[in-house]
């Protein structure tokens, strides 16, 4: 069994409102600290045992975890036990 | 990006960089002539924009000139951001219709979102407070994850956007066909409400006068978005990513807030939103209406991201961004009334005397042209015109009665087809009922939005089937049309005008531009006989994927005003006992027809034939008979025919069934498309009353209370008995199931 | 009564709260900004629907650090009805007023429809003038309507009689238990989802959203002149 | 400068919709081999140098960035080159 984390995020450039109205409300809590904040999505999938995960997880992301016309995304895949 | 990449004059004009942007040649000599030198980079994206397709109209402009646009309450024709209709007591009514197509066809959610946001700053611009939202949509069959990814995210980003900004989606239409599939249709309508002394117009008066900015901060995203918008779609355009925008409802909440206390103060003197061609349009466009100049200092205006260049300063189409032009001197209190709504305000130019768009950057000039040339002159193109040989072997085709076995189980077929199906799982996505206005909700008709404070109402739809256009585009936009009336009628309300959205192929193919002629001759003709002037429209052409042509889709957005609350009437019907009336007869009509779809796949022959005069006649019997209250439900027949219609309302009674019978030709008397009909139903109470109203009203049955629909011929035999429930479920479930 | 309608930037069904309140109950409402500090001339404080902040991050996650927000809790504590419709549900529960907290809708769809609700407790401030058990039809339109707290806070929410209204047939979202609307323990806290202020005029359908603002003004009344 | 990445999950034992919908779809998809999916948040902070960042972070956590009536959270920091 697979565990895979993904990682989505906006591209660079393009608007992240939720990011911004975060930002904001940190300020007003008087966290002047932070400078910019980014939200993206985390998943984690669990993914049977088989021969090309790889290509699999990458087409999934492609197709429907991310859109890349605005999105970028990453993940990462560890062999865990099964239940 | 960094300016030193900027290519030379030299380099733009030897290497032609200005074709890569939508110029040609000829345009690129004629802006050089007009300059009297070589146009810089800057000019030349400027130029490209401004006289795109989209910003210039100017393919379209001839054809659009054309539709019928005064009348006695038209109080503001096309030309302005909206157009405006006086509805009594110093009111108006503002509405547009705007197309979002290309950018769906990428991010479908962002691309829908942000049209939405794009047609409500369009109406606030005016002055008028936002009251409604509709859509007018068009996908690909369902049958394939791609169509589905496109319709549930369109749907979920249209959505999302009204139902944040808190503007109620009421209405709007759905048709699915393959010729969509690669270039999906999102059009989105707007409706305001304003006093009429409060209407805005986008002027920069007044020389001297400062130009603020206001909303968002410009970042690189949406560069070239209208010339994007004027090109064909292609399977590598998922790469031209900077022509997508990200919206944000909630900025443009506050923005509305803000710009409505705004033009209530007499420091405005201009407002005008940054649509397409972003900063570019709005200024120019509110230089050259004013017969002014304008002077923009770019190092004022808020980045989103650093070292931006003029080029994208200026081509940017960030999302929520408005253009006022305030009285000088007044600029403090602007800046404090939009940090009131958490918006920063910012002086970013002046209006000058001199006519021209002069832009400064770094303490240079980077840009310096005559406003009229990028807001009036850009060229207009006569295009050649041909009818294709298509149209004349369908017109020549003998209508044939198609093979209908089994009446019932073809009605329920129909009534499963995506586009005849309850769009409940739509409207479900959509608060339709926020502002607590919404008297009739997405369902009926039109819906309809009570004036509080008043005993008014406005009844609103958006309609068109582009099958019959396909086939026909003269006779199909005449239908569009008289449709859109047919559903303000059933509500109860008086037509007053449309808004169009022109949806169509590359027009440079001389069997596009026909097409786009002939439609437009249509609509004018139904427009003039039934007295709703064009208001005002949007022209996306270019619809294509990998050079094949979406069905021309001419989009009419109608609204109608009711006088007199009470004389609002819904298509369900009302009481058992009820007399059921059809008004108008069925012909053998199936040429773009659902039954013909359902049964041969495709679409052919002749469209279904529109006597305007005899629909202007129907119209005006059915308004009178409602408003001498004689009528208790009003439908008219459309897509599927009569059987389709009589279904439609018996769903969602409270267990009511009909009972009725029909002529001999029951394929045709259950199926046929033929136009200008009604079902309506009467209290036996107002029979007399009614028929002395609608002398040519056939009554055919009556409602009763079995829960059943039941369909006899003239010998008392049944032709089709199904219950209420299974038309129900067939009808309802079939998009959920679809999208299983 | 003097009714505070608290406007946070996004909120959205704050003038359909206004008109509940003035044109149909009869009864006076203000609309009182985000920023201000004090409520403490109103009689009952009001949290509109909408998308505060545009219910970005969570759904009433930043409102909840609005000035007014310490208002609410004085008002709260006071005793004062505190009715949070939506949104403003949302933003009691981020704020700790009320126990629990909201998820996406089981479709993840926004859904906007008439649904039926069940009167679970008719003995409170908020709906004294229903029946017991009785069916009402109220509309919803949200999101983020799925109710979600731990078995220890739900037992304690039944022993309590805290939980007012359950979704009746159908459940919309996929909340916990059915669960439409809880109060708090002292029973003068009101959050839920549907939107009374929505049914409140036949024109638009239900009139049973008003006995709910009819409920809140009988019993101020009573105690008001017992009190004056 | 440091950046703070920040994942946010909701608890075990609290079904997640839209994890469950994500998993729908990949499955209409035809990717059968994937078993379970859960949808979180990332978010990527930019925060000037200071003492106390971590428990500034922690208490940003808490307060705002997740609920902890439904939600837990970690982070990780790494200390970046200002721009
Ligand atoms: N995209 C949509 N958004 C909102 N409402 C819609 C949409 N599509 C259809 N509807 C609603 O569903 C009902 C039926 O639509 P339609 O079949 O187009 O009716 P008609 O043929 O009478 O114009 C109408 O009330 C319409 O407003
Ligand atoms: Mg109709």
């Amino acid at each position: 069994m697979y565990k895979i984390k993904v990682y989505v995020t906006l591209k660079q450039g393009v608007l992240d409102p939720q990011g911004k109205a975060v930002e904001k409300a940190l300020h007003t809590m008087d966290y002047d600290q932070v400078q910019d904040v980014r939200v993206g999505k985390y998943m984690e999938l669990i993914m049977e045992k088989s021969e090309n995960v790889g290509s699999k997880v990458e087409e999934m992301c492609q197709r429907l975890l991310a859109n890349p016309v605005i999105e970028d995304y990453r993940y990462e895949m560890e062999e865990v036990v099964g239940q | 990006m960094s300016l030193l990449l900027e290519p030379n004059t030299l380099e733009i004009k030897d290497q032609k960089l200005y074709l890569q942007m939508g110029l040609s040649d000829e345009e690129f000599n004629k802006i050089t002539e007009i300059l009297g030198r070589t146009p810089n980079y800057t000019e030349t994206g400027l130029f490209s924009v401004m006289w795109s397709e989209h910003c210039s109209y100017k393919t379209s402009k001839p054809i659009l000139k054309n539709f019928p646009t005064n009348g006695e309450r038209i109080l503001q024709g096309p030309g302005e951001g909206a157009g405006i209709v006086d509805i009594d007591d110093g009111q108006a009514v503002v509405f547009k219709i705007e197309s979002h197509n290309h950018p769906s066809a990428i991010e479908p959610y962002q691309g829908a979102a942000t049209g939405v946001g794009g047609i409500i700053r369009d109406i606030f611009s005016m002055g008028a407070r936002p009251i409604a939202l509709l859509n007018s949509l068009r996908f690909g069959n369902l049958d394939t994850p791609k169509g589905k990814y496109l319709f549930e995210e369109v749907v979920a980003g249209i959505g999302g956007y009204g139902n944040c900004i808190g503007i109620p989606t009421v209405g709007g239409e759905v048709q699915f066909d393959d010729c969509y599939k690669g270039n999906p249709l999102v059009n989105a309508m707007c409706v305001g409400l304003i006093n009429q002394e409060d209407i805005q117009k986008g002027r920069a008066k007044g020389i001297g006068n400062t130009v603020m900015y206001v909303g968002a901060s410009t970042g690189c995203d949406g560069i070239h978005g209208a010339t994007f918008a004027s090109d064909e779609l292609t399977d590598q355009s998922g790469e031209d990513r900077p022509a997508v925008q990200v919206g944000d409802p909630f900025m443009e909440k506050l923005l509305i807030e803000a710009c409505l206390q705004l033009i209530a103060s007499d420091a405005l003197v201009g407002i005008q939103d940054m649509g397409a061609a972003g900063l570019t349009s709005s200024a120019s466009e509110m230089a050259s209406k004013a017969g002014t100049g304008i002077e923009l200092d770019l190092d004022e205006v808020p980045q989103r991201e650093p070292n931006m260049t003029p080029y994208e300063m200026m081509l940017s189409e960030s999302q929520e961004r408005m253009l006022v032009v305030i009285k000088k001197g007044r600029e403090k209190e602007v800046i404090d009334l939009f940090k009131q709504y958490d918006l920063e305000a910012k002086a970013v130019g002046v209006v000058t005397d001199d006519k021209q768009f002069r832009l400064y950057h770094k303490g240079e000039v980077v840009a310096d042209v005559p406003v009229d040339a990028l807001a009036e002159d850009a060229p207009v193109y006569h295009l050649p015109s041909k009818e294709p040989a298509f149209f004349r072997e369908m017109q020549s085709l003998e209508g044939s009665l198609p093979d209908v076995i089994n009446c019932k189980e073809t009605l329920i077929r129909l009534l499963k087809q995506p586009t005849i199906a309850s769009k409940e799982w739509v409207y479900d996505q959509y608060d339709y009922m926020v502002r607590t206005s919404t008297v009739v909700a997405p369902g009926s008709d039109a819906a309809v939005l009570r004036i509080r404070g008043t005993q008014k109402a406005l009844a609103m739809t958006t309609d068109c089937n582009s099958r019959y256009l396909y086939l026909d585009p003269e006779t199909g936009g005449k239908i569009a049309v008289a449709e859109a009336a047919r559903n303000i009628v059933c509500s109860g309300g008086e037509p007053l005008a449309i808004t169009d959205g022109i949806n169509f192929g590359n027009p440079e193919k001389p069997e596009i531009f026909w097409q786009l002629e002939q439609a437009t001759k249509g609509i004018s003709e139904a427009c003039t006989l039934l007295d709703t002037p064009v208001i005002g429209g949007n022209v996306s052409l270019y619809n294509e994927t990998n050079g094949e042509a979406i069905y021309p889709t001419p989009v009419i957005g109608m609204v109608g005003l009711i006088k007199n609350i009470n004389q609002v009437t819904t298509q369900p019907f009302k009481t058992d006992g009820d007399l059921i009336y059809v008004i108008g007869d069925a012909q053998k009509e199936f040429g773009g027809s659902e039954l013909q779809h359902l049964l041969y796949g495709e679409y052919e022959g002749k469209a279904p034939s529109i006597d305007l005069d005899v629909e202007v006649k129907r119209q005006n019997e059915i308004l009178k008979a409602i408003k001498a209250q004689t009528v208790a439900s009003a439908h008219d027949i459309a897509e599927g025919g009569f059987a389709v219609a009589l279904a439609e309302c018996l769903i969602d009674t409270k267990s009511l069934g009909a009972k009725v019978t029909i002529g001999k030709e029951t394929t045709s008397e259950l199926f046929s498309e033929t136009q200008s009909r009604f079902i309506v139903s009467v209290h036996p109470s107002q029979k007399e009353a009614f028929e002395q109203i609608i002398q040519d009203a056939k009554c055919i049955g009556e409602v009763t209370s079995t829960d059943t629909m039941e369909i006899t011929d003239q010998e008392n035999n049944m032709v089709l008995r199904a219950s209420v429930a299974e038309l129900t479920n067939a009808w309802k479930g079939a998009i959920p199931c679809l999208l299983k | 009564m003097k009714f505070a309608v608290v406007v946070f930037p996004g909120s959205n069904c704050d003038v359909d709260m206004f008109h509940a309140i003035q044109d149909e109950l009869g009864e006076e409402a203000v609309f009182v900004p985000h920023s201000e500090y004090d409520l403490s001339s109103f009689d009952a404080i009001l949290l509109p629907g909408g998308f505060s902040y545009g219910d970005y991050l969570r759904s009433g996650a930043i409102a909840r650090f609005a000035p007014i927000m310490k208002a609410v809790q004085e008002a709260a504590d006071e005793g004062k009805p505190v009715l949070g419709v939506c949104n403003g549900f949302q933003i009691l529960l981020e704020s700790g007023l009320l126990p629990g907290a909201m998820k996406q809708n089981r479709d993840v769809k926004f859904m906007c429809r008439n649904v039926k609700l069940r009167v679970e407790n008719n003995k409170t401030m908020f709906t004294n003038q229903y029946e017991s058990g009785e069916s009402i039809v109220i509309p919803i339109a949200h999101g983020d309507g799925n109710y979600e707290c731990d078995d220890t806070t739900w037992e304690e929410m039944i022993k309590n009689n805290q939980i007012v209204f359950r979704y009746d047939g159908h459940n919309p979202n996929g909340s916990k238990d059915d669960i439409a609307g809880i109060m708090n323990k002292r029973g003068n806290v009101l959050g839920m989802m549907p939107h009374p202020e929505r049914a409140v005029d036949s024109l638009l359908g239900s009139k049973d959203g008003i006995r709910l603002f009819q409920s809140i003004l009988i019993l101020w009344r009573e105690n008001h002149v017992v009190t004056s």
